[in-house]
């Protein structure tokens, strides 16, 4: 069983050279983390930057240079910085060619719900909705049951949507798998973790085919 | 050159009434037109619909406005960090119009620019989209967003001239570019306001076309929301 | 009567004070020779550049910087560079305060011809579709009639229309004139023209009322 | 960083085939990809269909592949100062769209911005907006246009950087930013490239995101058109 750390660092073996990635809060800003050092990678943040680097030195912080996640960061040569039209467009063009972000819930259509809990405070969507519509390539990353032990992978959603029909892997803390048309395609299962854990706490239609190996991370 | 310096914050919201509809740049606390918030406090003008992706923190920001019960409503896309919001809002004082960031800046940018409507693939399927037209284009579903209507756009900038001429800094850009002449009247702050023809043309990111005043602000805090550091080795 | 500076030279008079102004090819442009020295005025070309100043002293001439004419300009103290998409952003968005521009046929509903003969060669229109359905105050500076005598104030245009019900006023050699609800409104003479000679050259309707006074120029 | 130069103009325009949607930067003459046209040219590819907003003049710009037939359809707003062109029109062997300028660069944006259609007043009640939705929005009546779909875009820039960042020069920017990242492959040719970190990351007009290869241009001509020019004193 990976933790958030395992986690990140399992989805940072799907980034490959040559992507531009955008990560949600959470989890995924951890991805950056674990990026292998020999291929080129450049972070996007939709609040305007594209080629974000590490946070600041003490006493470096500059307010006016943040990410979506309202922390401070430093750039690194060959970035830039625009407006919040150009960067949506470069998330709407499917420029972006990696997103990955959390979830409360990822349906085996690919449906995805982690912006709002009926009866909760809302504190809204952000950039989440444009980007789970526009990209091409969205990898969720999120603990594969609730704290109650629910699962997270459910046949439908059952929180308002934040987008349909989109997400195409989930990393959790129990496996990798693939949402295709017939369901969620089990695809590695982490360390210690066996098939019949991950069918146990799995609501949505999985699929198991063959061997399913442990993940190398 | 058409000038468009005005003497002060003062000056700058002359004709800001209650009940109007106003623009603010920024991201989180980042950009945010630091000067005007304090003068719309001051004046204390009232049901104000707010357009801003967010609502600022308990003590600072749009929080300012909130403390003071001067928002009636407010069209955003990310509204945390702030507890007397979150109060106002459940207690329906408050009203939240939530819209995707990226919807959020086109419906300014459409707004500056003339375009009425526009489709984006933003919020399909959810509840975003409920009560509005959505349509196929190329095996794709969209829904149609409207262009926002305001009184008064309020940006921050970085340098700007006297002809109303606009360079930001950094992330501090976000979207104050394009809410720059998406109101009736763009009311630009600068942390440095310098003669017309010491920018170089090529630099500028927002002509002064869309600014209809400008002025020097003062005493700026830029408060950090999330102050993120490593250790030097 | 007036010639072409002198058309100029009348249309300037409608330049005020604060006015960012677009100016077509031929007449139009003549117009920024005329407009008084004690007011603040901008001239937006289209191709991308606000606060457009004289030609450039010979030897100056810069290949990147030119006109939307395609003549070398310079740029005045305030001015900027944009792209074509924000260019139209400000037409479109009318903040462009005034557009002037040239017409083959104006109808008396404000409808205006300008871009296309069917039969000849067709060179397009360029911005005047943006221009003409956008802004809020457009005004047209031509001759009265055209080169067979045949007047260009028309009941209908005959021509493919370049935009529909948009022409406020129109400048010619012989007048200054209104569009409104019921038709073209004299508003003054060129000097030396009698009503009877605009009542000629008018074939849309001519709305004549009271004394017409002759232009100040 | 994302390295996005190649080593010239032939590794650049690796891909172009007959037949493709080409779309090219440029107002006139002013900020056209001189290089790529060349190499279109050298390639001898054949049945383009070119965006841009002009057609060059007989023996310059785009006029190079009018006058070896190599284009079979041109989309502009503007196609005057090219005799071989009205020849090829008039003949029939050319197909010509004309689209009105502001519409013509917002298609661009479009295409960049993933944008499938938009509403402009532009052409509406005129021949431009035969066969296109037309809809009114508070009491003013617009046409539906659609984005481009382009397999290139070659666009010219004054400075670039290894990242594929771009920098354009007065008005050789025109239509050059647009269309960065609005065709399947962007190919940005540039006066100077210099390595990344170099150019300021608040003074880039276009990011990298938008190029897909890069490379430092030769020979600029940079032809005026209209050589206008006042005496001195």
């Amino acid at each position: 069983m990976l933790d958030k750390n395992g986690i990140a660092k399992r989805i940072a073996k799907e980034v490959k050279d040559g992507y531009y990635v955008n990560l949600g809060i959470g989890i995924p800003t951890l991805v950056a983390n674990f990026v292998r050092d020999d291929i080129s990678v450049e972070f996007q943040s939709e609040n305007g930057v594209l080629g974000m680097g590490p946070f600041p030195f003490e006493g470096e912080e500059d307010a006016d240079i943040i990410n979506a996640g309202k922390q401070t960061i430093t750039t690194l040569p060959g970035a830039s910085f625009f407006d919040s039209a150009l960067s949506f467009g470069m998330i709407r063009g499917q420029h972006v060619d990696l997103t990955i972000l959390g979830a409360m819930e990822v349906a085996e259509n690919g449906d995805i719900a982690n912006w709002k809990i009926p009866g909760k405070m809302v504190k809204g969507m952000g950039g989440a909705m444009d980007l789970v519509a526009s990209a091409e390539n969205i990898i969720v990353a999120m603990m594969h049951t609730n704290r109650a032990g629910e699962s997270k992978l459910l046949k439908r959603c059952t929180l308002p949507l934040t987008g349909v029909q989109c997400v195409k892997k989930i990393v959790t803390n129990l496996a990798v798998l693939e949402v295709t048309e017939d369901g969620f395609r089990l695809l590695e299962r982490a360390p210690g973790v066996s098939v019949e854990d991950i069918k146990q706490a799995t609501e949505g239609t999985l699929i198991v085919e063959g061997d399913i190996p442990e993940m190398q991370l | 050159m058409i000038k468009k310096t005005v003497a002060d914050v003062s000056a700058a919201l002359q004709g800001v009434e209650d009940g109007m509809t106003i623009m603010l740049g920024g991201f989180g606390l980042c950009g945010i037109p630091e000067n005007a918030i304090s003068e719309l406090v001051r004046l204390g003008v009232k049901d104000l619909t707010c357009i801003s992706n967010n609502a600022g923190v308990d003590d600072f920001g749009l929080g300012l406005l909130l403390h003071k019960r001067q928002i009636n409503k407010m069209i955003s896309s990310y509204v945390g960090e702030n507890e007397e919001f979150e109060r106002q809002m459940l207690s329906g004082e408050l009203e939240v119009e939530l819209t995707p960031q990226g919807t959020l800046a086109e419906k300014c940018r459409a707004a500056q620019a003339g375009f009425p409507a526009f489709y984006t693939p933003a919020g399909y399927g959810t509840e975003v989209s409920m009560g509005k037209e959505t349509r196929e284009f190329n095996g794709k579903m969209y829904v149609l967003e409207e262009a926002f209507k305001a009184d008064f756009s309020l940006v921050k900038a970085w340098k700007g001239d006297e002809a109303g001429n606009l360079i930001f800094k950094g992330t501090a850009r976000n979207f104050n570019p394009s809410m720059c002449g998406a109101a009736k009247i763009t009311v630009a702050e600068v942390e440095e306001l310098v003669p017309a023809g010491e920018l170089d043309p090529n630099e500028i990111h927002i002509p002064g076309i869309f600014v209809s005043r400008i002025f020097q602000g003062k005493d700026y805090e830029k408060r950090i929301e999330q102050r993120t550091v490593r250790k030097r080795n």
